[in-house]
């Protein structure tokens, strides 16, 4: 199935893109997909603090589980305000 | 009467403050968030924000609705800015209105401590020499 | 910088708050009491504020001074307005800046309910068959 | 000695004047001119809730004693904001 990430602030720039789509196995987790990008961007494995994640837009934990289409967002701390 | 508003332009804090009141309202508590000159001891230029469009809207939605569900306001507006944003320019403005002072109060503490801990908006800071992205809350 | 206003006229809301806020200054807090179309299940037309002048500007400072001495301020101003005042007018406008928003919000709120404790201010409503003077806190 | 009495709200309703000069004795206290008061201005007595009093724009309790020349305000609780 497709999935399509999104990335933020630091993450963004230790992937060096904002928005990619990725060919996945059908029920993969969150987390599973982290893994997977750690491999291809290194510099994700040096990001200290917790990562946020957001499929379709609402918050969830990392071994939620992704379905075909969705949109996962990963992002660090927020700071807004 | 709820706006939420996310723009890169200079926030017109009149404009928000005029919006928040109705005739049955004797409270207007606004909060006005600017950008400092100064973070941990260093000198600050300015700041830019980058933000998650569509999932903050939802987000600050989602806060203003609870601050409805738990106070009796009239009415509510926040305005975030994003991109860069100089010294002593506002980064939000939060204006409520209620009947009575104390919840017009205790809403908009809520909403910019929420906002603050929830919305998907990053704060990076600019020196002379360098920046820094500033993760969590200040 | 403290800013202590008592006038007939109606307040340039709009103008207390830009006068508030330094560059290092993360926060604004304001509060604009309205007078309300209603009070106690009456309509209410106008209300007619008298005001012990001298007395009241002194009593405001010592307000204003006791914000500072509890909170790190940067800037306060409280325009408070008396004689005639419509619906939807504003009675009283008090903008705080600080560092931290924290301090700003409690010294706002310090200083309305104080201000409404202490300073010779006396509040009349006017209704379709009558008045009535308003004695103590609302 | 003399001193000035003001009075604001349903205080100077029932007293019929803003301000007056007294003609009192030497170390009255701002009881006693309240007492003194209520003999000439009947509806004083009609007032329920406390009175406050401040002697030269000053708060005091009903037990300060006034020197010449003080100016003594008389009001109801106040209802500003």
């Amino acid at each position: 199935m497709k999935i399509r990430i999104k990335t933020f602030a630091t993450i963004r720039e230790a992937c060096g893109f904002e928005e990619k789509e990725l060919i996945v196995s059908e029920g993969i987790s969150v987390k599973e997909v982290v893994q997977q990008l750690k491999k291809s961007y290194r510099q994700l494995n040096d990001l200290d603090g917790a990562l946020l994640f957001a499929i379709n837009e609402e918050y969830c934990h990392d071994d939620a589980a992704l379905s075909d289409d969705d949109t996962l967002a990963i992002f660090p701390p927020v700071s807004g305000g | 009467m709820k706006t939420i508003i996310l723009q890169q332009e200079a926030i017109d804090i009149v404009h928000v403050i005029r919006e928040a009141g109705t005739d049955s309202d004797g409270a207007v508590v606004s909060f006005i968030g600017r950008v400092r000159n100064n973070s941990n001891g260093k000198t600050v230029l300015h700041l830019e924000y980058e933000v998650y469009s569509q999932m903050a809207r939802i987000e600050i939605q989602k806060v203003v609705d609870d601050a409805y569900a738990r106070w009796s306001l009239s009415t509510c507006v926040v305005v975030h800015r994003y991109g860069r944003i100089g010294i002593g320019e506002a980064s939000i403005v939060i204006a409520a209105s209620a009947p009575h002072r104390k919840e017009a109060f205790q809403a908009v503490q809520y909403i910019i401590d929420t906002v603050k801990e929830r919305v998907p908006i990053w704060k990076r800071e600019f020196y002379s020499n360098g920046s820094s992205w500033i993760h969590g809350k200040d």
